[in-house]
């Protein structure tokens, strides 16, 4: 084993990492080419480079993902690759996850080309070669079974995120916000290696699949010592995909960021934490099953696998109540999507954290669902954000009555953010929607009713944060006369109190033509994806399996 | 023999539908020649009806029933159809003769009102639905028709709709009938559950109810029979104005007054005598139920008698009157005599209808209805007070008019069952002919003493659209009694089918004409032409005659135990539904909010709060996970 | 083969398509245009109808596809089971309970689009919303899966937060919120306790037990009716080991779960007594036409729910709780007539009253019995028209004295006779009035209902004389009496406006007079649930 | 061997403890900052404790320690980068100040 760990990177290999591969690559050749050329040429097709270096590394993936798909259905399926050591694997786990990434990250990069000027960020080409490492930890992330691996790509995601929070230095709120999250990102890192240290400590080993079947034979030696770590660990991730009560850093950041920053750290970045936090807990949820056997009641690991599930359905269901009812009254956009993501958070863990190893439920298509809600939120919230940052540039400014009047501006966005909202509320018949309810059937089938319930609940409450979008876009007028005053003028009218005055403000709405395919794009995918999950659903069911895909048995 | 109209006895309700339909959906076509379709229709009716009628009394033919299924499904099967007795038979003349006789009298009542069209209208109406209850074969339709011939009176009573006071008279008397209709409605969902193949059908009900023995083999105990019984007789009492649900009637005289004498006199108030005659076999079974019947009936006689007494209100005198001679109906029902009480019903329809157009006539010419303001004037009218003299005489029980007869048959009834009731009899009988005589001596013979109005317009007789009727009516109110006098019994048997002696008992006869005479003889002498004033006597008794003349504060009574409580307890619910209920609601919505707003408040921009609250996060989850961790326990 | 019945649900797209192709400032086109596309629907139901009465009902149209086929993951039960999936069919049909409530509701969309006349902002988008809320009533009327159900259902959540928030009255925005977070409330729950039902009693196993079987989770309302029908036999098919487990039985305290859910779900829409709140601000801050859909049909389809969707999937929770479900209808029942009593606004007496009528509904599926269910359907479908023409009266009403105030209004049957006189007749529909759609309806349901609780139908009586009450003081309040001098200049009743009116009058008599037309379509439908409900016994 | 194991740990644990209070309460923004630092270095002496008395002491824990030297490194290096910028935004190092961004 030993021996193993240091064996360095075959050249076969490298054909295999050719995503990663591909982004370090892109990354030199950008950050050098920018280096070199004078300051007086434009940057502009440093974004039409990076989009490339994504889209060139999503084709791998996906290419990858083909190949193992027609292996499987052929009936020999392809099994786990692990590279350097262990460390590091290429599994179906792994590859699904980075498709949403990478797919989120360049439509994160189209909503850049359409929206950074350059008199808001002076260094275009550092704002675009920024993103792609911090993909690339993303990538890393979520491929990595060993503790110093996934550190390594945890913090590679972070760091960039910090710098592309800041990257509007003049900006006063900018910086603060990347000052706030660094102080509280780097604290999370540390309670992130503090768990870490003691899940060495007990076991010896970094390698998640020794670590687990290490804590299956002893866990019971070191229970309390293995719990602390575990909420080290929690709070640690859980500060990273802002799930409640870790998530009052977001809004700030959020607003403070440039709005696709804050679109990339609320699909990327989340999901790729997420994800691994997936592999982490269903490592650990594994290894107990595997040593007690199926429906063993009697074990230490039983008991383990429900108290985690149980803190991490608390978590999830917090973040929702926490996420929606702290939205209510939120008139700030880009916060307010700020808390849609933490409620959202909250969705995510929701298959996480369902236990299906108890023997009351033989439901386990945890992947799929989160799999399947992941890709929902990501096209949902990109979308939004791309609406966001044209129609904000437009009024010059980030309140919710930004939106007001949409409709008459700009029917089209107006019926994409209609499409967008409804599927974040999750209503049909949209991919938020499906998602939710793919979510639930998990929750229902491992008898989790209370979870359910909240879920459903809070997802009503925030009907009334979403519908707000609805009710500026469509029920009032662009120009500044407030609701109230509205409503006060009408009422004093007894006849015909109906109906709006109709189109007032005639200011133009400037949709560049990356944003706009942005927005048609995730708003076509989220219907598409609604009515037709199957093939999609099929595939990511063909080819994943929790024991082999996620498990990492050495 | 071969029934010949027998089997056309659907026309006869036809055809005041067809008129009603073409005056509703053709108004614009019809308008002048309203009153015309009204007549016709009815005077078709009426032919159709009194052919069946001879045909019937000339053969007794069986039993005439024709039945179409309406609704059915699974054990459901409501039919509607028609049914021909003799006593349905005797039951379409009565209300034919009477609505024609109305909708010619109308046509020169209602000349000058513009809405005559909607009248006639929703006289036809009237005049189907009520064919239609006395033709059903089954209860179910018959409640159907019972409910529309209702809503026909309430939308007559209410026709001036201008006047607050019809409006309110016309919901008063929707809404107490169907407190009654209620109770019918409950008997009906009793009948089903516990008939044999669910039957609602009079035949059915016949056989199932011919005896204790048999109601007990189909498995119906003798309190269910006494509930059904007094569950229908309630749907009386409400139809019949009856004791305590009377009060509509006297305001129902806010209607036109061929409306009073139609409706209110003559045919859909004496539904409910009719309703208790058809399910007589229902009733007989049980004790209780004759005894209610009984007893409501004459207690609503004597009550509603003293109450007419002390009114002012020409047509209100009337209503109460006709609240009175129902509740002798209801006697003589509720002393099983089935053909008293029908016969009664024959006679009084009658010169009931009579009195009404009568007093209509004085109305129309005097223009109100207060007879102290009328006060004699109606002397000039000579045909109007001949014929309500004679409607008066007949009502009072004079012999040898009609009133006499149908009354004497109630009051041997009673003689020979109850001598409490038969003393009721004859005290409502004298309080009658007293009030009645001191109706008409006000009205016509009255010599003016006080000019109320500076120039006194001179008074014609109505035109002789109004009068004929009243002189038809008036005949019959003189021969109608002799179908059935304590000597010749042949209409018992008739009605009821079974073979019935003759029943002369002098006694009573004597003593009801004693009474009858008396009591004209006592409003002579108050009331004549030569008579004391009426405050003489009146102040005698004073409490007693303004407990009489405020009708015993049974509308006052009504108004505190019901109105005032149902609008109390609405206002409660109301102010319930709004604080608490939507309360609840609104304080649900603003908890959450507020929920929302404690995590706001944390969220101050300041990174280091932040993070103490990512601690106490920790903190919190170290608990739970102490609190409810299994693998640590 | 021609799909009618997605023809049908569908229909109203072809406008909203039209629609969107015409400028939006061509307001008579766009309003042509609105009103032809409703009439299409309403022409293929009637079609359907009269082709269904024609073949009998053996022939109930029914259009199966399968739509969702999730698969799912199986280690879990790998050694028994081949595959396991979870489905959403896209399944209509025309059969059990909908036929009726499809007339109806084409028929009532149909005159409210008409009546939209009234409406003049915004008229393109106005209609767009319209028709695309008719695609959700009519799909929830036909759907025979749980979860296409539940699309339609909360589909129609949207375009009424439009219809309600623009085109409403001065607190349109604050009705238009509680509607949708009140409503979505119910139907949150709603997806809850049908996950329930799935996630046991909709697990369907094809091929043989054992290690060949394949597993479906689907929400098919047929297949999950048979199985609950039959549990015993039912959970002896599953799939492995016999041990004395099994995840997908449905316990009973799972039972009372979903059964409480779906009562408070459907019982939200229906309304029940304490969850009525929310309906009382639409119906007077909505534009009339919207409330006609609103009460007329919407208010149906939470009473649908509850027997399509919760009688016939759980007949012994119903009919152990069918003794709360009777007094839950007695106190609407009695509640609604009282506060509508005292009401001093039209709008509210008649919300109130609706609250009251569906008490009579409540009562029919209490009665479990064909008798009270047809009862039920037909109160249904009498309260849709009745309602729904007594909103398109007060619009008139509204539209001319600018007040549905009763205290304000009196003796308008002067200047307005034909409106006052369909008022009244909606009134004396609304009070049982034989003759008229609502007296069959009451009378069948507390019919059905004395076979099952007879103290509680004896007690539903006095709810006939409570509505007799508040009707009359409503109705003749408004078109009887004096008339106020600030009317004495009404214009009449015009024709256009006139016609939906008397379409839906000629439906209340009809009804009325012919209740056989709602009750012989149902008629199968309905003694199959009873058989169920026996059966389940 | 385990009492040597517990000490560190013990000294660890306070270090942490330290570096979190310092995060939490201290105004200057490089002292926040540095407050990090020691919390990650409270993890590597862990790492290190562990890796030498551990239950199963192997070397990988000196390796991961070594790994998060060196992304402190980085991290305090982007951290002092971003508090230059915020300092040329706000003239002042008062984390109290930082707040405007807030509800």
């Amino acid at each position: 084993m030993n021996t193993q760990l240091y064996q360095p990177l075959q050249g076969s290999d490298l054909l295999l990492m050719a995503p990663e591969l591909t982004l370090v690559i892109a990354v030199i050749v950008m950050s050098i080419v920018d280096l070199l050329l004078p300051r007086r040429i434009n940057r502009s097709w440093i974004g039409g480079m990076s989009l490339t270096a994504v889209l060139v590394s999503l084709g791998t993936v996906i290419w990858t993902l083909v190949d193992r798909y027609q292996g499987a259905i052929a009936g020999h399926k392809v099994g786990v690759i692990e590279l350097l050591g262990g460390s590091y694997r290429i599994d179906d786990f792994g590859l699904l996850i980075k498709v949403v990434l990478l797919l989120g990250t360049a439509l994160v990069i189209m909503i850049s080309i359409g929206h950074i000027r350059e008199s808001d960020i002076q260094h275009r080409g550092e704002y675009y070669y920024l993103l792609l490492p911090a993909v690339l930890g993303g990538l890393v992330l979520v491929s990595s079974t060993d503790l110093i691996t996934l550190f390594v790509g945890l913090e590679l995601l972070s760091i960039s995120s910090y710098l592309l929070v800041a990257i509007r230095k003049r900006d006063r709120r900018s910086t603060e916000g990347a000052y706030k999250y660094i102080v509280l990102g780097s604290t999370a890192s540390a309670f992130i290696l503090y768990g870490m240290s003691f899940l060495y400590g007990m076991t010896g080993t970094t390698h998640l699949g020794q670590i687990a079947e290490a804590l299956a034979q002893n866990a019971g030696q070191f229970l309390p010592l293995l719990y602390l770590s575990l909420l080290f660990l929690l709070v640690g991730f859980g500060f990273k995909i802002a799930a409640a009560p870790f998530h009052a850093w977001s809004p700030d950041v959020y607003e403070g960021a440039p709005t696709p920053v804050a679109a990339f750290l609320s699909v990327v970045s989340k999901g790729a934490v997420l994800a691994l936090l997936f592999r982490l807990v269903f490592h650990i949820l594994f290894g107990f099953q595997f040593a007690g056997g199926l429906g063993d009641l009697s074990s230490a690991g039983a008991f383990i696998n429900e108290d985690l599930s149980l803190i991490l359905l608390s978590i999830a269901a917090l973040s929702m109540i926490v996420g929606t009812t702290m939205a209510l009254r939120q008139v700030k956009v880009k916060r307010l999507l700020a808390l849609s993501g933490v409620a959202n958070a909250g969705y995510l863990l929701v298959p996480l954290g369902l236990n299906i190893f108890q023997p009351a439920a033989w439901y386990s298509s945890n992947f799929s669902t989160f799999w399947y809600y992941l890709i929902a939120y990501a096209f949902t919230t990109i979308g939004a954000f791309a609406i966001l940052a044209i129609v904000c540039r437009a009024t010059e400014h980030e309140e919710l009555k930004s939106f007001a009047g949409l409709y008459y501006k700009a029917p089209w966005l107006a019926v994409a953010m209609t499409i967008f909202v409804l599927s974040l509320a999750g209503i049909p018949i949209t991919a938020g929607f499906f998602g939710k309810l793919y979510i639930l059937l998990g929750a229902v089938a491992t008898h989790a009713l209370w979870l359910a319930i909240i879920m459903m609940v809070t997802s009503v409450i925030s009907f009334y944060v979403y519908f707000g979008f609805i009710r500026q876009m469509f029920m009032r007028d662009s120009d500044s006369m407030s609701h109230s005053q509205t409503a006060k003028a009408q009422s004093f009218e007894l006849v015909s109190p109906k109906g709006h005055v109709g189109p007032v403000s005639s200011t133009r709405i400037h949709v560049s033509v990356a944003s706009g395919a942005v927005v048609a794009f995730s708003a076509v995918s989220v219907i598409i994806l609604a009515i037709f999950p199957n093939e999609l659903m099929t595939w990511v069911n063909t080819l994943l399996s929790l024991a082999n895909d996620i498990y990492a048995a050495s | 023999m071969e029934s010949v109209y027998a089997q056309y006895v659907w026309a006869v309700p036809i055809a005041p539908l067809l008129a009603f339909l073409v005056l509703t959906l053709m108004r614009c076509v019809v308008k002048g020649s309203a009153a015309f379709i009204g007549v016709g229709s009815s005077l078709i009716a009426c032919v159709l009806s009194i052919l069946i009628l001879l045909e019937r009394l000339s053969a007794s033919t069986n039993v005439y029933t024709v039945n179409v299924e309406w609704l059915s499904f699974g054990a459901v099967h409501f039919e509607l159809g028609y049914e021909l007795t003799n006593l349905n038979a005797l039951m379409l003349v009565i209300v034919t003769v009477v609505s024609t006789l109305v909708n010619l009298y109308a046509k020169g009542y209602m000349a000058d009102d513009e809405r005559q069209t909607v009248f006639f209208a929703y006289i036809g109406l009237f005049t189907f639905s009520m064919l239609g209850l006395v033709i059903s074969p089954n209860l179910l339709q018959l409640y159907i028709f019972w409910e529309l011939v209702g809503v026909c009176s309430f939308l007559l009573i209410g026709f001036w709709y201008e006047r607050p006071a019809a409006r309110a008279a016309a919901k008063k008397a929707f809404i107490m009938t169907r407190i009654g209709d209620v109770g019918l409605l409950i008997a009906i969902l009793i009948l089903f559950w516990h008939m044999p193949n669910h039957a609602l059908d009079f035949q059915s009900i016949g056989q199932v109810f011919a005896s204790v023995d048999t109601m007990s083999q189909y498995g119906i105990s003798a309190g269910l029979a006494t509930w059904i019984a007094s569950l229908i007789f309630l749907g009386a009492i409400g139809k019949s104005g009856q004791f305590p649900l009377h009060t509509w009637l006297p305001d129902a005289m806010e209607g036109p007054t061929p409306i009073s004498a139609l409706i209110h006199a003559a045919t859909m108030v004496a539904a409910g005598v009719y309703l208790v005659a058809r399910t007589f076999d229902i009733f007989q079974l049980s004790q209780t139920a004759m005894l209610i019947v009984a007893s409501v009936g004459g207690f609503t006689a004597i009550f509603a008698a003293t109450i007419a007494i002390a009114q002012r209100d020409m047509k209100r005198i009337l209503a109460y009157s006709t609240v009175s001679q129902l509740g002798y109906m209801m006697l003589a029902l509720g002393l099983g005599a089935v053909t008293a009480g029908i016969f009664h019903l024959f006679t009084h329809a009658f010169f009931k209808a009579l009195l009404f157009l009568g007093a209509g006539s004085v109305i129309h010419a005097v223009h109100t209805q207060n007879i102290f303001q009328i006060n004699g004037r109606g002397r000039s009218m000579k045909i109007t007070a001949w014929t309500f003299a004679i409607g008066a005489l007949a009502l009072s029980g004079v012999p040898p008019l009609s009133g006499f007869w149908s009354k004497d048959a109630i009051l041997s009834a009673a003689w020979e069952s109850n001598k409490l009731l038969f003393a009721i009899g004859v005290v409502a009988a004298f309080l009658t002919a007293f009030y009645m005589s001191r109706l008409f001596f006000i009205v016509f013979t009255r010599a003016k003493r006080v000019h109320t109005e500076g120039t006194d317009s001179p008074i014609h007789e109505s035109p002789a659209v109004m009068t004929i009727p009243l002189v038809v009516l008036a005949v019959l109110a003189v021969v109608a009694g002799f179908v059935y006098t304590p000597f010749y019994s042949g209409f018992e048997t008739w009605i009821t089918g079974v073979a019935a002696s003759d029943h002369t008992n002098v006694i009573v006869i004597i003593v009801s004409t004693i009474v009858a005479l008396s009591g004209i003889g006592l409003g002579y002498f108050i009331y004549g032409p030569n008579g004391v004033r009426e405050d003489r006597w009146s102040n005698v008794i004073k409490p007693l005659y303004h407990l009489v003349e405020r009708k015993y504060y049974v509308d006052e009574l009504y108004k505190l135990f019901a109105v005032y409580p149902l609008k109390v307890l609405g206002k409660v619910l109301d102010v319930f539904d709004r604080y608490i209920i939507d309360g609840i609601v609104r304080y649900t919505a603003s908890c959450t909010v507020q929920f929302g707003k404690l995590f706001t408040r944390i969220q101050n921009g300041q990174l280091q709060s932040y993070g103490l609250l990512s601690l106490y996060g920790f903190s919190a989850l170290l608990l739970l996970l102490l609190l409810l961790g299994k693998g640590l326990w | 083969m021609i799909p009618w019945l997605t023809l049908l649900a569908f229909s109203p797209l072809v406008g909203v398509l039209l629609l969107s192709l015409v400028p939006s400032d061509r307001v008579k086109l766009l309003r042509c245009i609105g009103i032809a596309a409703s009439l299409l629907p309403l022409l293929l139901a009637f079609f359907i109808y009269a082709y269904v009465n024609v073949e009998g009902q053996g022939s109930s149209l029914t259009e199966r596809y399968n739509w969702i086929a999730i698969p799912l993951n199986i280690e879990a039960i790998q050694p028994y089971v081949q595959s396991w999936a979870f489905e959403i069919d896209y399944h209509l049909s025309i059969g059990g309970l909908s036929l009726p409530l499809v007339v109806m509701t084409a028929i009532v969309t149909a005159m409210a689009a008409w009546a939209s006349l009234t409406i003049k902002q915004r008229v393109k988008s106005y209609y767009i919303w319209f028709l695309l809320l008719e695609v959700g009533m009519l799909g929830v009327f036909m759907a025979r899966d749980l979860f296409l159900f539940f699309l339609f259902f909360e589909w129609t959540l949207v375009p009424m937060f439009f219809l309600i928030g623009i085109w409403g009255f001065a607190k349109r925005e604050k009705a238009a919120n509680r509607f949708l977070v009140y409503n979505g409330l119910g139907s949150a729950l709603l997806l809850v306790a049908f996950l329930i039902l799935t996630v046991t009693a909709g697990l369907a196993v094809h091929g043989d037990a054992g290690a060949s079987s394949h597993l479906v989770y689907s929400g098919d309302l047929e297949q999950m009716i048979r199985q609950l029908g039959d549990a015993q036999s039912f959970v002896n098919t599953l799939p492995g080991p016999a041990s004395s487990f099994n995840p997908f039985y449905l316990s009973e305290a799972w039972r009372a779960t979903a059964f409480i859910l779906l009562l408070i779900a459907f019982g939200i829409k229906l309304p029940i007594f304490p969850f009525h709140t929310w309906m009382l601000r639409v119906h007077v801050e909505a534009p009339t036409p919207v409330v006609m859909l609103h009460s007329g049909v919407l208010l149906k389809m939470g009473a649908y729910g509850l027997i399509q969707f919760g009688l016939a999937i759980l007949p012994q929770s119903f009919a152990s709780w069918s003794t709360v479900l009777a007094i839950i209808g007695l106190v609407n029942i009695v509640y609604g007539a009282l506060l509508a009593y005292v009401q001093k606004e039209l709008r509210l007496l008649l919300a109130y009253s609706s609250i009251s009528h569906m008490g009579f509904v409540l009562l029919g599926i209490a009665a479990m019995n064909d008798i009270g269910l047809q009862g039920a359907v037909l109160q249904m479908v009498s309260h849709g028209f009745i309602s729904a023409l007594f909103f398109l009266l007060v619009g008139c009403l509204l539209e001319r004295t600018g007040t549905s105030r009763i205290d304000e209004l009196g003796g308008l049957a002067n200047r307005l006779p034909f409106l006052s006189a369909l008022l009244l007749l909606a009134g004396l529909a609304s009070l049982g009035l034989p003759g008229l759609s609502g007296f069959m309806a009451e009378l069948l349901s507390l019919l059905g209902l004395y076979g099952q609780l007879p103290w509680a139908a004896i007690a539903g009586g006095l709810g006939i004389i409570l509505s007799a009450v508040y009707v009359l003081r409503g109705v003749l309040a408004i078109t009887y009496g004096p008339l106020d001098m600030r009317f004495a200049q009404l214009k009449g009743t015009q024709a256009v406006e006139a016609l939906p009116a008397v379409v839906l009058t000629f439906a209340i008599i009809l009804i009325g007079v012919l209740p056989a037309v709602v009750t012989i379509p149902i008629e199968q439908g309905i003694e199959r649930m009873i058989h169920i409900i026996q059966a389940g016994r | 061997m385990s009492s040597m194991l517990a000490s560190y740990l013990t000294l660890a644990a306070i270090l942490f403890c330290i570096g979190l209070y310092g995060v939490l309460t201290k105004r200057s923004a490089v002292i926040v900052l540095l407050s990090i630092e020691l919390m990650l270095n409270a993890v590597n002496l862990n790492l290190i404790a562990f890796s030498k008395y551990g239950v199963v002491p192997s070397l990988k824990g000196q390796v991961f320690s070594l790994f998060n030297i060196a992304i402190a490194a980085a991290e305090v290096a982007v951290g002092i980068a971003i508090l230059i910028a915020l300092y040329r935004n706000r003239a002042t190092t008062n984390v109290d100040e930082f707040n405007e961004l807030r509800n």
